[in-house]
């Protein structure tokens, strides 16, 4: 038997803000270039990959986070959206790759995924992100890929003051410490 | 020379209330021609005219500054002056500029305060450390006087700073060259320039050249602000804007101009008496006689000529400061300022001869060329006078970048020197 | 001597709330609203600090930013201390404690007062004219300046306080809450404009909010109290933020502005405690309205500096503000309008006003009718000549002024009086507007620079842009925030503004005396010591430009970068240069604007969080064995792990030998790994590697060496192809993201036609090592249905696997020699899978090892470590690896470069072996090898890279790169060291197993 | 800090990009085919223009994607930023 071992793993609670370490589930990079890559996803997913930048689409189960004109984020909502991690991974890699569509890539543990909530939110960010927020925290499902205190994040605007951060697994325990060290301080 | 400095010219003008100084340098017109122009009145430019003047009895030779001399880099560096070069060629080049510093002031007649205070390296990680001790053995079987010190050792040179192993890059050791240091830049400029004018040399500001007239392959003169003046021999020093010049006569150069930035604290009663430099964690510190913690930050990566960098660069660098001396936190920066130094890919400069006759550059000094400025100006004199290099300065030439034969001091000195 | 200094008519001032504080030892007492310079001087205490350079006594001269004197060091606690503050911007607050700088004893009896008797002799820029000689003093000479030089003292233990950043996004940001910027705020405002306003002091308002005067009305009320409506009518705007305290330190190109809020430095001492001190704020505006005001100017006359001396409107503000008297016999002197605003408060506070000196031949402004009809006296066309008084002023002379104003006729008139209000004009603070790049036009009526072209989207209001009256400030002010804003109607269409008109001018930037210039002391920098004698003599001596004679004089080098002096200095040499002031420019105010701490630009990156702290899946078992770290970039990698006692080497000697005895684990985890997909991803391979690649069999691994394009080694490390279309490569631990872009680099400028596809997977796997005669033992108690023959799993090949169906991938490679493997699993998998292994290992004494041993390993087979046995300068064929070189491929990154004239040399510096004739020693890595052991000085033929003692081999060895080296096998070199000579012989660089028996064994 | 429009993901934060320096220096084709000094042209070789220069950066910290830019280096005016491939929108 092997144990899992998120790296964080917690749940921290602030005035107007909660930050919690999602336990983890399935997160695919898909890279493609051409149309047939877009429909192909959206068969296997059923769901349409967004071609505007800096957006997302998804249902109950998945979103899909555009990265970059070629780039895009799957995960799962929650760890009981998909019961097997496994299928969904084969088959995009052999309906995708395989073909030479274009690529798709297991990140499942190479992200970990926070959540955020709370008024204070965007204030938070503000402590050490240069993005501009004004737009993009009223406009759900809005995605963008930024720094947050030099450490490349990507972030999912779940919903009104809650949204879903990205960041690599090496570096998820010092933002962490980081972030909470910023929000005790707001 | 003309009115002599010392202690006894100072009390004797004191009793006609200093009204009877004579100028430090003329402010000639143009002559229709000289036996030598050099483009660029920084330090490098007017110590090339002066050591053209000196040593190789060029007196007919003008040097001519766009702006007012000594305003460029010379004026904007953070005056760190040191020789502790890894490769033989480097090695040379520096220490042959530090051994002219030590009677500078002598030869000059004027105060250039260089203060020996000793310049440090740290070293932060393993590599460092292999990285430095290699450089101190080269140094010491170079004849160059650079030692290397324990963390013990560096924190009894330098006490305040932070040498706990606990900080994220700790303190491994470093290097120490005593006989390094710094001198005060605007006298350096000045020193030169007042030499020069003493023996003839015509120093003209505000007079930028707009182009370099060719005959064949051989240069014929300089159009110029203030007209068209004839040379046989141009030797441009224009640092930042060597390429500007270059792209007058099609040359292209190995180079970049990038904004590099600088800043200083407020006066403070002396609390560092040495130069300390950390490449990995990268700052750099020292503290101007007038009390002032000097502070060198680095370049930015894109190409510039606005003399303005960034603020990320700033903040990167006092971020490392108060890692290093967290005793500084309260210190205000009074001003910050940029320059534009000119890089070559292997962090080396150019003291070469060109593919056309009587077009000599020096270039390409980076973030290091003050250290250099007696050296540089001395070598590049031989080089113009003789139409050959000094042998110190052979391995500088353009042509190394089509052989591959580069002098890399970038495992030295990655970040500044 | 306790005269009562305060009067009563102060609406900013709380006397019920009275804080004491402590100056110079002596405690004393304020009010809450007092800054420490009003409290001072409501305690008849005008003498606060020495000048720079000639010692001489100084004392508040202003009430804001550009106090040139009153700088003093604030508390004095070791780690809270702090030098040079301005009296005249600390809020006062219970504890505060503050001390004068720049003098010894104390500021009453200086022994560096001696300097002023001494300073015929100390010119401007006479250090550059002496201690030169002997030359070797210079050293000692240097000592004492450095001694007298300096203002304050540096904190000498870590500041205990925090500090932040914040990021802030806005349509409209406006600097400065003076008149014409809350008239801005407002009309942004109510056109839902997202908009930010600044003020560097606690109350809005600037100075028309203390300005109570029957000649300056709008809507028929006095201009403060209709400012105090407008200002209460800004908190109903929900899109507006105001931040007081708030300095705008830097205005960057694209509207990045830099502003720094004091959260604290105004709270008494326990209230500071564990807040925020300092707040930067990084703000981009899509628009910038600059509303910085003016400075009013001083006059530059014989010994202007003495205690006492203070600009007009200074003492105005004081009088009006603070509600304190600067004096009780106060005259002024003054070239303009401002004075009589000054005379006319002080005369409604029953402050005896002795006479106004006015340069002027006259004026009829209603703001002067004002004045004579309360009697004030006026001395027309006049100009004070000296001023008395050592630590306090206490009388000036005055003198007519000739009709040119170039001298004084007639007799001297003595003045007595405790204190002497000066005003020379105004100067626009345009140093923002020209910080961000915008370039100045000189105004010859005025004698002021003005904004005139601007780069950014950015205007200048009301007194920065050369308004002074009050009726131009706001009517043009509204008409260019309009123009600027698009904006058609705003609230104030039709204001009434009845204001006092200036209808005389007259300018001398320096007032002449009845003595020579050579006998006094005109000082136009305060702080550092500089007189109009000094720019002069720069003139002199050949320094023309405004940079030269500033950096020769340093005039306006001091910690107030020159706000009050540089526009005299300028006038100056225009006048004694015969150049126009426009021809003459001005010089360039650099950020800050202010001083700005340190520790506000760095915020909270300190500590902690000075940098990433990067860690493996695994790096909590490494910490609970106690394990030694290395920094390799931002990881942290096990290094050692001690045992008990054990010293680095003993703990290194023995995880090496474990290794080969038996077997040892790695945690490989920090290797850069690419996902690679895509129809051309092997002819990318080709292209990238020197070596080729399209012959790899699915499931094979292959080491590959990777080179810049100017041919020498970058990065190194082994790929392995998972797939007809898939690879995965691994980088070196440091190189990982630098390899990463510039393959994208490649990708996507250079061979935008390749199909390929690449993906950083490093953080999604754990990388665990083992290798060792045992390695295969151990492997299969922890995959048992994997076949590890070696025909089934032969080296440089790889397996995917199940452990506990989790899916990992096994390679069987190896970088120490011995036989091995990499299991790559899930990272969340990894310290379990690691446990695992261990826990299969014991029985064979598994031994975890670190970078230490893993670099001793790998030298012992000779093994290069890309950036440690290279440096940027070694190509392949340097390293002896010609055979990585494909003769059959036509092009790969760097080949080119490797037949140029010097690469193709035979003799370049090559990578070879060292053993030490005495096995025992051990070389230093970075020592240098030589030929001859004598001679001096020598030829440096190249260096030691890696150096180790094998417990393996039992003796010492040592990789090195030596000119013409692969020739020198067998040769006999020298290492010099400081105290000896080291005998070395060149060998092979493979010191162990020459014919790779362990990989399989 | 600059405010950098990238082509793919708008305007950012100069932060969030690495410069790669003057833009439209194509790889040769044929290496071996070149002289030594044609090589180096092609290596070290830089107009290092003062004025209006075509560049090279790369949105490292978002989309990864490399753009050019048209920037005048004297006064650090972006003038316009275009896609790899496209045509420099300015002569």
């Amino acid at each position: 038997m092997l144990n899992y071992n998120s790296p964080i793993n917690d749940t921290k609670k602030y005035p107007e803000i909660e930050i919690s370490e999602v336990e983890p589930i399935i997160k695919l990079n898909l890279r493609g270039k051409n149309r047939d890559f877009i429909t192909k996803v959206g068969k296997v997913l059923s769901i349409i990959p967004p071609t505007d930048p800096n957006t997302s689409s998804g249902n109950d189960n998945l979103s899909i986070l555009w990265l970059g004109p070629d780039e895009w984020m799957v995960y799962a909502n929650d760890k009981n959206a998909l019961n097997d991690r496994g299928i969904l991974e084969d088959k995009l890699f052999n309906e995708i790759s395989k073909v030479k569509l274009g690529s798709v890539t297991n990140v499942t543990d190479h992200l970990v995924m926070i959540n955020i909530r709370g008024n204070k939110v965007f204030e938070l960010l503000s402590t050490g992100c240069p993005f501009n927020f004004n737009d993009f925290m009223n406009s759900k499902g809005a995605t963008t890929q930024t720094l947050l205190n030099h450490v490349d994040i990507i972030i999912h605007n779940k919903n009104v003051n809650d949204l879903n951060l990205f960041v690599r697994r090496s570096f998820s325990n010092h933002l962490w410490s980081w972030i909470n060290d910023s929000a005790s301080r707001l | 020379m003309k009115n002599k400095y010392s202690i006894f010219s100072l009390i004797k003008n004191a009793f006609s209330y200093h009204e009877n100084w004579q100028r430090a340098w003329r402010d000639p017109e143009p002559k229709k021609e000289y036996d030598a122009i050099i483009i660029g009145g920084g330090g490098h430019g007017l110590a090339t005219a002066f050591y053209l003047a000196k040593k190789h009895g060029m007196k007919n030779i003008a040097v001519v500054e766009k702006g007012w001399i000594g305003g460029g880099n010379t004026g904007r560096n953070t005056t760190i002056i040191r020789s502790n070069y890894l490769w033989d060629a480097s090695a040379g080049l520096y220490d042959h500029a530090l051994k002219i510093w030590e009677g500078l002031s002598q030869e000059l007649n004027y105060n250039v305060m260089f203060s020996q205070r000793g310049v440090m390296n740290l070293a932060h990680n393993l590599q460092d450390v292999r990285d430095l001790k290699r450089r101190t053995h080269a140094n010491r079987l170079n004849g160059i006087d650079a030692v290397w010190l324990n963390t013990e050792e560096v924190k009894n040179f330098c006490p305040i700073i932070n040498t706990s192993p606990d900080i994220r890059y700790p303190v491994l050791g470093g290097t120490l060259q005593k006989r390094a240091g710094t001198a005060r830049h605007d006298a350096v400029a000045w020193g030169y320039a007042r030499g020069a004018d003493a023996m003839g040399v015509d120093i003209i500001q505000n007079c930028e050249v707009k182009g370099i007239k060719r005959n064949g392959d051989s240069v014929e003169g300089i159009e110029t602000t203030k007209g068209f003046i004839k040379t046989k021999k141009i030797g441009v020093v224009a640092a930042g804007h060597s390429s500007v010049i270059a792209n007058m006569v099609d040359i292209k150069l190995p180079l970049e101009s990038k904004p590099l930035q600088a800043l200083v604290s407020e006066p403070v009663k002396p609390i560092i008496d040495t130069v300390v430099m950390s490449n990995a964690v990268h700052a750099y510190v020292s503290q101007s006689d007038k009390g002032e913690l000097v502070i060198g930050a680095g370049t930015d990566a894109y190409v510039s000529y606005t003399q303005r960098g960034s603020h990320d660069v700033v903040e990167g660098t006092l971020k490392a400061i108060l890692e290093l001396y967290p005793i500084f936190s309260r210190m205000k920066m009074l001003r910050q300022w940029g320059g534009i130094v000119d890089i070559c890919p292997d962090a080396s400069p150019i003291i070469s001869k060109t593919h056309i006759k009587g077009l000599y550059f020096n270039c390409g000094w980076g973030t290091g060329g003050f250290k250099a400025t007696p050296g540089s100006g001395d070598l590049f004199a031989h080089t113009i006078a003789n139409d050959e290099p000094h042998k110190l300065n052979a391995d500088f030439n353009i042509n190394r970048f089509v052989s591959g034969d580069l002098v890399d001091e970038h495992g030295a000195a990655a970040v500044a020197h | 001597m306790n005269k009562n200094l305060r009067t009563t008519n102060s609406n900013f001032i709380d006397q019920t709330s009275r804080i004491s504080f402590k100056f110079d030892g002596k405690t004393l007492y304020g009010f809450k609203g007092d800054t420490l310079a009003s409290a001072l001087l409501a305690n008849d205490i005008h003498l606060v600090g020495r000048s720079f350079k000639y010692h001489r006594p100084r004392g508040i001269m202003t009430c804001g930013s550009e106090e040139p004197n009153a700088i003093v060091q604030l508390g004095n606690d070791l780690s809270m201390t702090e030098p040079n503050t301005r009296a005249t911007e600390i809020e006062l607050y219970e504890g505060l404690e503050a001390t004068s700088q720049n003098c010894w004893p104390s500021v009453n009896f200086d022994i560096g007062a001696i300097n002023n008797f001494l300073s015929p002799f100390l010119p401007a820029a006479f250090y550059y004219k002496t201690f030169m000689w002997p030359a070797s003093f210079w050293k000692k000479y240097e000592y004492f300046i450095r001694k007298s030089a300096g203002l304050g003292k540096s904190p000498t233990k870590p500041d205990k306080d925090i500090y932040d950043h914040r990021y802030l996004h806005c349509d409209v940001l406006i600097v400065g809450g003076g008149i014409s910027g809350i008239i801005a705020a407002k009309i942004a405002a109510q056109n839902n404009l997202n908009t930010v306003l600044l003020d560097d002091k606690n109350n809005l308002g600037g100075t028309t909010i203390f300005q109570d005067n029957e000649c300056f009305k709008i809507n028929n009320s006095y201009s403060n109290e209709w400012l105090k409506k407008e200002i209460e009518s800004l908190n109903s705007f929900k899109n507006l933020t105001i931040k007081k305290r708030t300095t705008l330190a830097a205005y960057h190109s694209y509207n990045y502005l830099l502003a720094r809020e004091n959260l604290t430095d105004h709270l008494s001492l326990d209230e500071k405690k564990n807040k925020i001190r300092q707040r930067l704020w990084k703000i981009r505006a899509k628009k910038v309205i600059i509303a910085s005001g003016a400075m009013e100017r001083p006059l530059i006359f014989n010994n202007n500096d003495r205690p006492g001396i203070i600009l007009s409107t200074s003492i105005k503000k004081y009088i009006d503000y603070y509600g304190v008297k600067c004096g009780q016999k106060i005259s002024l002197f003054t070239n303009n309008d401002t004075a009589y605003e000054t005379a006319i408060s002080l005369n409604k506070s029953g402050v005896s006003v002795n006479s106004v000196i006015d340069i002027r031949d006259k004026s009829n402004s209603a703001i002067v009718k004002e004045a004579e009809k309360l009697g004030i006296k006026i001395y027309w066309k006049h100009t004070v000549v000296n001023t008395s008084g050592y630590k306090r002023i206490n009388s000036i002379e005055l003198m007519k002024l000739s009709d040119d104003g170039t001298a004084v006729v007639e007799n001297k008139t003595k003045e007595e009086c405790d204190c002497l209000g000066i005003s020379g004009g105004w100067t626009p603070r345009v140093h923002l507007f020209t910080q961000s790049g915008g370039k100045l036009k000189f105004i010859d009526k005025d004698n002021i620079f003005l904004p005139d072209k601007s780069v950014s989207e950015q205007i200048s209001i009301g007194s920065c842009n050369g308004d002074f009256e009050l009726d131009d400030v706001i009517k043009n002010s509204i008409k260019s925030i309009k123009n600027f804003l698009n904006i058609n109607s705003s609230d104030y269409e039709n204001l009434k503004i009845n204001c006092s008109k200036e209808t005389d001018k007259k300018n001398i930037w320096l007032l002449p005396s009845n003595k020579p210039l050579g006998k006094t002391k005109p000082f136009l920098d305060f702080q550092n010591d500089s007189t109009a004698k000094d720019v002069k003599l720069a003139l002199r001596e050949g320094f023309k430009s405004i940079e030269h004679v500033k950096r020769y004089t340093t005039t306006g080098m001091g910690t107030d970068q020159g706000k009050l002096s540089n526009m005299h200095a300028l006038g100056i040499i225009a006048e004694t240069a015969e150049v126009k002031m426009s021809e003459l420019g001005t010089t360039t105010f650099r950020p800050p604007y202010t001083p700005l701490t340190f520790g506000a630009i760095v915020g909270r990156n300190v500590g902690e969080f000075f940098d990433i702290t990067r860690r493996t899946p695994i790096h909590e078992w490494h910490v609970e064995q106690k394990a030694e770290f290395e920094n390799v970039g931002q990881w942290k990698r096990a290094w050692y792990y001690p045992k008990s006692k054990e010293t680095m080497y003993e703990a290194v000697q023995r995880e090496s030998k474990a290794a080969r005895d038996s077997a040892g684990i790695l945690d490989a985890s920090t290797l850069g790994k690419i996902d690679i997909q895509g129809s051309d991803a092997s002819e990318f391979l080709n292209r990238v590697y020197t070596n080729a690649w399209s012959k790899l069999e699915i499931g094979k691994c292959r080491y590959g060496l990777m080179l810049n394009e100017d041919g020498m080694v970058y990065d190194d490390g082994v790929t392995t192809r998972l797939g007809e279309n898939h690879y995965i490569m691994t980088t070196t631990t440091g190189g990982a993201a630098n390899v990463l872009s510039k393959l994208e680099d490649y990708l996507q400028t250079e061979w935008p036609e390749l199909d390929v596809y690449l993906t950083s997977v490093t953080d999604n796997y754990a990388t665990v090592s083992i290798c060792g005669p045992n390695s295969k033992k151990i492997l299969s108690k922890v995959i048992p249905d994997l076949d590890l023959s070696d025909k089934e799993f032969p080296h440089m090949s790889f397996k995917n696997a199940l452990i506990n169906n989790i899916k990992c991938r096994v390679m069987r490679i190896s970088f120490t020699g011995e036989h091995s493997y990499e299991i790559n699993i899930q990272s969340n998998y990894g310290k379990s899978l690691w446990e695992k292994c261990i826990e299969a290992g014991n029985e064979f004494n598994i031994t975890p090892y670190g970078t230490e041993a893993m670099h001793l390993l790998r030298a012992e087979k000779g093994f290069i470590i890309a950036g440690q046995d290279t440096d940027g300068t070694m190509t392949p064929v340097d390293l002896q690896m010609d055979w990585i070189i494909s003769k059959k491929k036509y092009d790969f990154i760097g080949k080119r470069s490797l037949y140029r004239s010097d690469t193709i040399r035979e003799d370049r510096k090559q990578l070879v072996g060292l053993l030490t004739d005495d096995p025992k020693e051990v070389l230093e890595e970075g020592a240098q090898i030589v030929a001859e052991a004598k001679k001096k000085p020598v030829e440096m033929l190249g260096h030691v890279t890696s150096s180790y003692f094998s417990p393996n081999l039992n003796k010492s060895i040592a990789l090195a790169v030596v000119v013409n080296g692969k020739k020198l096998k067998g040769q006999k070199m020298f290492v010099p060291m400081e105290n000896k000579t080291i005998n070395v012989t060149i060998t092979d660089t493979v010191f162990l197993d020459k014919e790779n028996k362990r990989l399989n064994a | 800090m600059f405010l950098i429009n990238c082509p793919y993901c708008g305007e950012r934060d100069q932060s969030e990009f690495s410069a790669g320096g003057e833009a439209h220096i194509v790889r040769p084709k044929q290496p071996t085919e070149l002289s030594d000094d044609q090589w180096a042209e092609f290596l070290f070789m830089r107009k290092n223009i003062k004025g209006i220069q075509l560049e090279r950066w790369n949105h490292a910290h978002g989309c990864r994607k490399w753009f050019n830019m048209v920037r005048d280096t004297s006064n650090d005016k972006i003038h316009a930023v275009y896609k790899m491939g496209e045509k420099p929108p300015i002569k």
